[in-house]
């Protein structure tokens, strides 16, 4: 049972190990795309992906190219415009799960994607921006988090607050008036980070198979919050990898 | 009724320097061919209005057409970053750029107040983000029956949105299918409209998630097959990726970028 | 995903005494079968809701279901007024019909909030006439950003929406076409929701002018072929336009109606 | 040219005529469809016809049995939703002319579809209600009434404000925000009153062949203002007749 696999492979087969049968679930492009359709291809047939180009139920046989692509139209139970995906089905609560990536991610599970370095009139980096991730932040029944660990990345506060999370820390949401839940787990290259019931700060709760706490303590910018004892992942199934590996062999095919 | 008119002519007529421009599609149906010609006409001082500026507005701002630019995720979909958009932003370069922005959930229901005659919309948005600490465009608004506070965005009123479709026929009535994102909205939140299509046609014959703009809401129409390479046009074209991916490397050094933009779109002649 | 059942058991289950209750439907698709269920489950004291309250509505108010209706035009389309709902409001017969009364805008746009997640919408509407002095459900609000004073109306969420539609899937996926008015933002709007249709399907075969509900976002679907009539359900049947007529004489008087309705709804089966 | 007509035919005519080529109308069901649908059988062919459940551009080669009849899906342009014919295509006054009819209808040219004698709670009759009229009265460029002329009809108030014409009198539009012109004209079975442009009072213009102003002023429920030599309409054409019988005929066929 212990092919050869990535850190990257782990990471996605943990993150579409979360995405349970039957719900609906709010995807970005990248690695939240792949993830969830790895779910969709192995334990999670009925799992409703939600793309903000407005598919609504996209069934898409191949890795989609774009958040735009054709073959998510083609395969969507419904296509409805921009507005509504967004009026209609996220902001209502209506998407169980918001899947999304981050550039920089904070011990309060605050996202950045926006500006890193400088100010943001004069940036070090400029980033895309927010997209479609505040407002899926905001109003999906709970958050799930995709991102490379590391201390370029998991950074003591985010240069830039572009997706809430949990703000400076319990209560805050609730403050806020945010209807979702706020994000449940943050799965990285590493391991598995949830928040502390209490203060809601990650804590790490598992670590991928040969990967040491002091490793993602390392790779962390703030100190890190350990479980009593970090649950080591199952590694890669075969059916796993054979399934994640078809579908990243279709990306740009058609 | 919507005129009938070249590619050419459209720009000419309806894209003015110092507008206010948006040329929406998300992903899909991406009027290049119409970024290309208001470029080789050299219009300036642009405000360009997007949800996703992708390559075309990459273009746009490396050629200088752009002075500001009001949007809500800036990126080489699928790719990566856009390194013109980035060099004006970090660099000024080859002139500042102005951003105003905002999320996708806010630009989307700032077109529905454009298009629906209202000077505001109200949605659940921004709340906890720093986007409204730089953007001034997001207010509080109270439900006037509960109390609850809300957000608030002004209405986009674009002076002219550029969108590609499938089909027009000879009336200027204006077919699309597929993803159509949020291009009816932005037709209907502008002054003035010009809509390339892949082919005039003399019916539209009815197509499943169709959307139809009828004639007398859109001010031109001009045929330019093609028109959204390297993206697509759903039942058309397939979107061109190695040209999204060859982007990357173009883009990311200015000489490369004038030498790229002087030999395709420059010297080249308006598609239509 | 949706739950197929029986219509009898849709309504046992969904509709409860007491509810806010929505049969939508725009001239087109009106659900006949499901209002007559209701009527024979004897349900009471709902709050009915509806754009264009007509026959149907007509009948569960003279048959007593209703103690408050929530509307903005009430008539017998094409033909003239309702009877029943007239005895009602005038004679309180057979039970006193409060009314909230709005106009299609302002209904329209109350559903597009419900359907929304947000506690009001915001229009241009009412103004200058008289419905703000008997419906409290109407007020103003300021723009945040001009200080254009507007409309705002209060979102509706219904307990419990009931529409028919053309065909549903097995996975209770629903599709509907022709005029389709607001029962995608009715069905959205209401904690619960139950669909009639024509006919249940293995596959939904794309039609142009579409509206898909997808399975997750409705409670239930019961099949009720002809559940439209006198309405019709566009590629399935045309309005029974003699019937419409007639009602006019049939609800004139109260015993022609308890009569009509005890011969032809009451003592029928349920469609299915 | 004087074929026999009805008093209900000439007023059909004469409102068709006033619908202009090329223009978009916002069109009620009964006597408003059957006038628009003869303009656009006659002189007008491209005028594009408008229902408010969302048929955009409807040409029906027949006559409409109520304003969500399949024929006019059919034909349509476009058929959007019921939400977005209003907040998209009305409200932002894209909308040339708005054609209403009315149960009472006063000197300002303020229209009841409302209730009729007692009180709100208590009414003498209940009429069908408001509908689409008071943003259709609101926000169209301009208003025309057709209405059969009597003292019933014809009353010096209005019981019910449903959809507004000129309120008061002189800039009570401008005060309240509202955005199109009003009632333009009204056509009545005796003839046409046009809001004065000082007073905005509805004053008779013109009168149908063989009505005189005294039947006017006796089928007015307020002392009618006349203008200083009302014209006498055209009677209707053999063509007018012949297409607007034509219509009429179609009437509930398939």
């Amino acid at each position: 049972m212990t092919d050869q696999y990535t850190a990257d492979e782990m990471m996605t087969v943990a993150a579409a190990r979360q995405l349970r049968d039957g719900t609906a679930c709010f995807v970005g492009i990248g690695l939240p795309s792949t993830a969830a359709n790895l779910a969709r291809a192995t334990h999670a047939p009925n799992l409703v992906l939600i793309y903000e180009s407005g598919c609504l139920g996209a069934k898409p046989d191949r890795l989609p190219l774009s958040i735009g692509d054709g073959v998510l139209a083609d395969t969507a139970d419904a296509v409805v415009s921009v507005p509504e995906v967004f009026n209609y089905w996220l902001q209502p609560g209506r998407i169980d799960v918001g899947f999304l990536g981050a550039a920089q991610l904070d011990r309060y599970g605050n996202i950045n994607t926006t500006v890193i370095g400088g100010d943001y009139t004069d940036p070090k980096v400029r980033l895309p921006g927010a997209g479609g991730a505040p407002e899926i932040a905001a109003s999906c029944g709970e958050v799930v988090v995709i991102v490379r660990q590391n201390l370029r990345t998991f950074t003591e506060r985010v240069d830039f607050v572009t997706s809430l999370g949990y703000g400076t820390g319990p209560g805050d949401r609730q403050r806020l008036g945010l209807r979702g839940g706020g994000p449940r787990i943050v799965i990285t290259d590493l391991g598995i980070l949830e928040p502390h019931p209490d203060t809601c700060a990650l804590t790490l709760t598992h670590l991928h198979p040969g990967v040491t706490v002091e490793q993602a303590r390392a790779a962390t910018g703030w100190d890190l919050a350990v479980a009593d004892r970090p649950t080591t992942n199952e590694p890669p199934t075969t059916d796993e990898l054979a399934v994640l590996r078809a579908l990243e062999a279709t990306k740009g095919t058609r | 009724m919507a005129k009938l008119v070249s590619l050419a002519e459209g720009v000419a007529d309806l894209v003015r320097d110092g507008d206010v421009v948006a040329l929406e599609g998300f992903t899909h149906l991406i009027p290049f061919a119409a970024g290309h010609e208001i470029i080789r006409q050299g219009r300036r001082d642009l405000t360009l209005v997007r949800m996703t500026p992708d390559i075309i507005y990459d273009q746009l701002i490396g050629a200088g057409c752009a002075r500001r630019l009001v949007f809500s995720w800036g990126g080489n979909p699928g790719v990566g970053s856009l390194h013109r958009f980035r060099d004006a932003v970090q660099n000024a370069w080859p002139r500042p750029l102005e951003l105003e922005e905002h999320s996708h959930a806010g630009m989307a229901n700032r077109y529905v107040a454009g298009a629906s005659g209202l000077p505001f919309a109200v949605l659940r948005g921004y709340t906890g983000t720093d986007l409204p600490r730089h953007t001034t465009n997001i207010r509080t608004i109270a439900c006037p029956f509960t109390g609850e506070v809300l957000t608030a965005v002004p209405a986009l009123r674009p002076d002219v949105t550029v969108v590609h479709a499938q089909r027009a026929d000879r009336a200027g009535n204006v077919q699309m299918w597929g993803i159509t994102g949020v291009q009816k909205e932005a037709v209907l939140a502008a002054r003035r409209s010009l809509v390339t299509v892949e082919e005039v046609v003399d019916e539209l014959v009815p197509v499943p998630g169709q959307v139809v703009l009828p004639g007398w809401a859109v001010t031109a129409v001009a045929e330019a097959p093609g028109g959204a390479h390297p993206s697509y046009a759903q039942s058309y074209s397939v979107r061109d990726n190695d040209f999204y991916v060859a982007w990357d490397a173009i883009s990311r050094d200015r000489d490369t970028f004038q030498d790229w933009m002087r030999r395709q779109v420059l010297t080249s002649e308006a598609m239509v």
